[in-house]
């Protein structure tokens, strides 16, 4: 158990950039505002999508998030060259992120129940998961089992990290088995689908939360749309994919506005946690 | 789908040759054994230089023949008519694009469950062209725990371009059911053996894929996205198929080096289109090599070794100081 | 569905009149108090002749009246806002007509299910009037296994005419959903606790009520088919209900003679959708009466003792001289 | 274990009606003919309703089955009565059926393989489950999962029986825990459904076979069609609920053609018992 550390990452810079669009309404939002909203369109309350330390924040008691295992690292197995190296693509991403990979990983408290928590950064490589993210969440998991500690993971992931060959595909079986594992401990393990959170993470962790949540209007399928689109040739139907269509079809347990989004996780723990 | 591939040609106009001059030959009319004998020698060295260097994309052509052995007609050879197939998922629907039944492989009474495509385009569309939806997997998954309850070894066919993304596959669940399949697998009490015996697409591969013990065929692949598919992401230009066939390591050979599989099975020059008897003995061999240890092991042996084998696939660094690098 | 039936139609009368010299007498300028009090005496006496002496059928209209209490309404009752619903069969759907969540009920935290019925026509078109498809069983069971995993007991609430009998139903297998939840029930590892509140109808109650105890209101109903349907197939004749809900004897205090329930909960005059608070403590009544024996069991105990329970249900005769009789 | 005998109930003497309609393609079949040739309608195949005796001849080794329980018979716990006291349908049914009630059980084999079989009659109150079906069922489950032997059930039922009000529905909760405890022991259920198979029975013990088989053509559902018919208000579209639309509903394994039907149980069982 000597791979974390007590290390919590300090809050990032506010970005350059000093405003944003809002993916609904189309309202034009200053990211000073929308920081202090939780990433909530004032207009039409859009779920947009929160920067890692303010869903960390969102998600944890005050000061009780412990980051773990931010020492590992990808590495480039495939010597994978497209129009750029991973190893740049990599470089590129832990420069504009400050973190090293499409995961953060570490110990908190929700309400004072000590949890181990898995947040997915889709602004590193569209949260794609590569050997790095199924094996920081994969001892996040093993911890919980280990410790009897629930786990909650905050997904938002274009699916797989293609870089990465077998290896990225490899990493659902890995996640899942490592779920299985707790769920045979008895361990509350919450998944919470953040927009968007498809492909290979919809189809190994994400979908396996003993209680599955999902944010308003996040997208979140197995097959992207557009590639739906064109395999089936006809247009998708409106809400087709979203945290709403999810709850009909009987996908996930229910969708939980991010105000109170804590409250409810931390509600949900002390009914399942013996 | 071809029948015949570009870089085949030369040798598949020959062996047409071959045979004319056969039927020439036995009419009896002129003797051309020698010539023919020549020929055939020349397209033997043909076969080897065209078959033994085959590009990785030319490699996912070979795995996707369309007279590749399927999960159907591998049952048949080895099991004949005492396979029983067994359909549905008791939930919704029973997929044509996954079969499984009882039936016994070499000395070991087995449950089989196998992506199933055609061999034409009518059969293609029936069995969806070997993609399933999510019943696909759900009576994959009833299947595995009527073995598990009755102790039968599990023996899985893989060959499908992917999990089906339709609209009603999504309706109901083809994320969860891919998802459920990769943790139940981890908990099944039996043992498991895979065959990748063509394509081995994506999620919708690795969705029965969680094997004690793995096998590729060495003209099948195995990938994260097929390579059209990845060249149109990564390369924005699906004509770059060829460049992100050889980027992805898709061969049996790189799975083997990557730690993923078990081992290869041989195909005769050309592919296991041209021979599926041969490909059944292969299968055979297999089972007839690992079902014994593994079926001594107990569940939790089988189940711990399981979780180790699938626990310790990836690549990543976790050294420190890289931090500062 | 009507809000008031004929048989109590002059309770309900004086009633209205009572609030509306009540309105007179409070106004101030005329004292009505002992002409209240006097009809009001008179309304008790009533109440005490009319509904102490219910037919079958009419309870079984009592049973499936508008405004008693769905699941829904125990649960803000009980639970408050500290109920969390939980959706979803992760196969299909999310079926209306039950309903599931986690709460606390007295001391205990329960895993709570129940069919869930309208008060009105909107809510109940919504509702499907508590007839559930496949989905809303196999959400039922889910939670079950989730509370299993958990060591939550689990309380249900039986309220539905019956498992809906429709195209996608039986597309989706009803009879599946329903047998899986019949002996699936008896492998549950946590305690159980059933209540019919209201209509306990068939097959689509019998499938959330496999409890360790079950119990009933004292103006519910628990029967193999409704009094309608039974006066079809056997009297041929639909207008022969009361004939069919007496010859069923679907009433509590049959049921507890039978030997087939194990209590039931008193209701005030007239039925509990005159008094919604006074059916929620009821319930807690039983719950803090039976979980804490129930919990000082092991999963053992519970799945043995639940198999005995169900298994001693029935009457036949054995013995050998019979048949020559 | 001292409640079943050793006696096989004897062949029941061809009833007096000579001849059947087909119900498919109303060919005029003579009985002695049909009972040649497996009540398989020599026009077009149909599977007609099989009578009890020779359902257990097709599906067990010659002279093999040895009946257990016999015994059991109804009372009338509800004293009901509707244009006739249950007490007289009982007698009628018996006297009609020359059997005691809606199943036989017994000991039999199958290609030598030793099981538990019970066989519906359909001719009996409409096959309709009471007390004693599901008694009777229950004890061939609980011998089998005692002794580890196999068990096969051939429904034919209308449901349950609501002149024993409440207790016939509990049959179904008593014969599906049965099975349940037959699945702990790893004991092979094979479940046959012939036409029809409906209501309490359908929705209990038919449907939980580790392997479901149904005949050709037999109708299979919870809800009979005229209730449907009446509940939606449209016509029911061509084959629903029948063998083969439940085949393609995932709800069967297999529908198995009653002439190879021993032969594949056979086999079944030669894979499934340990
Ligand atoms: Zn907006
Ligand atoms: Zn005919």
């Amino acid at each position: 158990m000597g791979w974390f550390d007590k290390l919590t990452r300090p809050r990032r810079d506010v970005p350059s950039d000093l405003w944003k669009k809002c993916t609904r309404c189309g309202e034009v939002l200053l990211i000073k505002d929308l920081a202090k909203n939780l990433y909530l369109c004032s207009k039409c309350d859009q779920h947009l999508r929160m920067p890692l330390w303010d869903r960390i924040a969102l998600l944890s008691d005050d000061n009780s998030f412990v980051e773990v295992n931010r020492e590992i690292r990808s590495v480039d197995p495939l010597k994978f060259v497209d129009s750029k190296s991973y190893g740049e693509r990599l470089k590129e991403s832990i420069a504009k992120t400050d973190v090293n990979e499409a995961v953060t990983t570490g110990r908190a408290s929700i309400e004072g129940q000590p949890f181990m928590l898995g947040v997915m950064n889709f602004e590193f490589m569209g949260g794609s998961m590569g050997s790095v993210v199924g094996e920081k969440l994969t001892r996040i998991l093993e911890v919980g089992a280990d410790e009897k500690l629930p786990v909650i993971i905050v997904s938002a992931s274009g699916g797989a990290r293609m870089q990465e060959g077998i290896y990225s595909l490899m990493q659902m079986a890995k996640t899942s088995a490592a779920i299985k594992k707790l769920n045979r401990a008895s361990v509350p393990y919450i998944s919470i689908m953040t927009d968007p959170t498809t492909g290979g993470v919809s189809a190994s962790f994400a979908s396996l939360g003993d209680v599955n949540i999902a944010e308003p209007g996040a997208l979140i399928g197995f097959a992207g749309p557009r590639v739906i689109e064109q395999t089936i040739r006809q247009k998708l139907p409106e809400g087709f994919q979203r945290a709403e269509f999810l709850l009909e079809h009987g996908m996930i347990d229910c969708v939980v506005h991010r105000r109170v989004l804590k409250s409810t996780l931390a509600r949900i723990l002390r009914y399942l946690n013996a | 789908m071809p029948k015949e591939f570009e870089f085949e040609k030369s040798i598949i106009e020959l062996e047409a040759r071959i045979s004319e001059l056969q039927v020439i030959s036995e009419s009896g009319k002129v003797d051309l054994s020698r010539e023919i004998q020549a020929i055939t020698e020349k397209v033997e060295a043909l076969k080897i230089e065209v078959y033994g260097s085959l590009e990785p994309w030319q490699i996912a052509q070979v795995a996707r023949h369309i007279n590749r052995p399927s999960t159907l007609d591998l049952i048949k050879i080895i099991c004949g008519d005492e396979f029983v197939e067994l359909h549905g998922d008791r939930l919704f629907g029973d997929d044509s694009a996954i079969v499984s039944g009882l039936g016994r492989m070499g000395n070991h009474k087995v449950m089989i469950i196998g992506h199933q495509k055609g061999h034409d385009t009518e059969e293609n569309i029936y069995r969806n062209f070997g993609m399933p939806h999510p019943e696909g997997y759900r009576k994959a998954l009833r299947m595995m725990r009527t073995a598990e309850r009755f102790g039968l070894p599990i023996v899985i066919f893989i060959d499908t371009p992917g999990a089906f993304p339709g609209i009603g596959a999504e309706e109901r669940g083809q994320s969860d059911a891919i998802a459920r399949n990769l943790a139940e697998m981890s908990d099944i009490g039996v043992p498991i053996l895979c065959f990748v015996t063509g394509e081995g697409g994506s999620g919708g591969a690795l969705a029965i894929g969680i094997g004690d013990r793995v096998f590729m065929f060495e003209f099948s692949v195995y990938s994260v996205i097929s390579a059209e598919g990845c060249a149109a992401i990564l390369w924005n230009d699906p004509s770059k198929a060829k460049e992100a066939a050889n980027a992805l390591k898709l061969r049996a050979s790189n799975l083997l080096e990557a730690g993923i599989i078990d081992g290869i099975l041989p195909e005769p020059l050309g592919g296991s289109h041209r021979n599926h008897q041969r490909a059944a003995e292969e299968i055979v061999k297999q089972i007839e090599a690992h079902l014994p240890i593994l079926k001594k092991m107990t569940r939790e042996e089988l189940i711990e070794n399981r979780y180790k084998k699938f626990r310790s696939m990836g690549r990543f660094s976790c050294e420190e100081e890289l931090e500062n690098a």
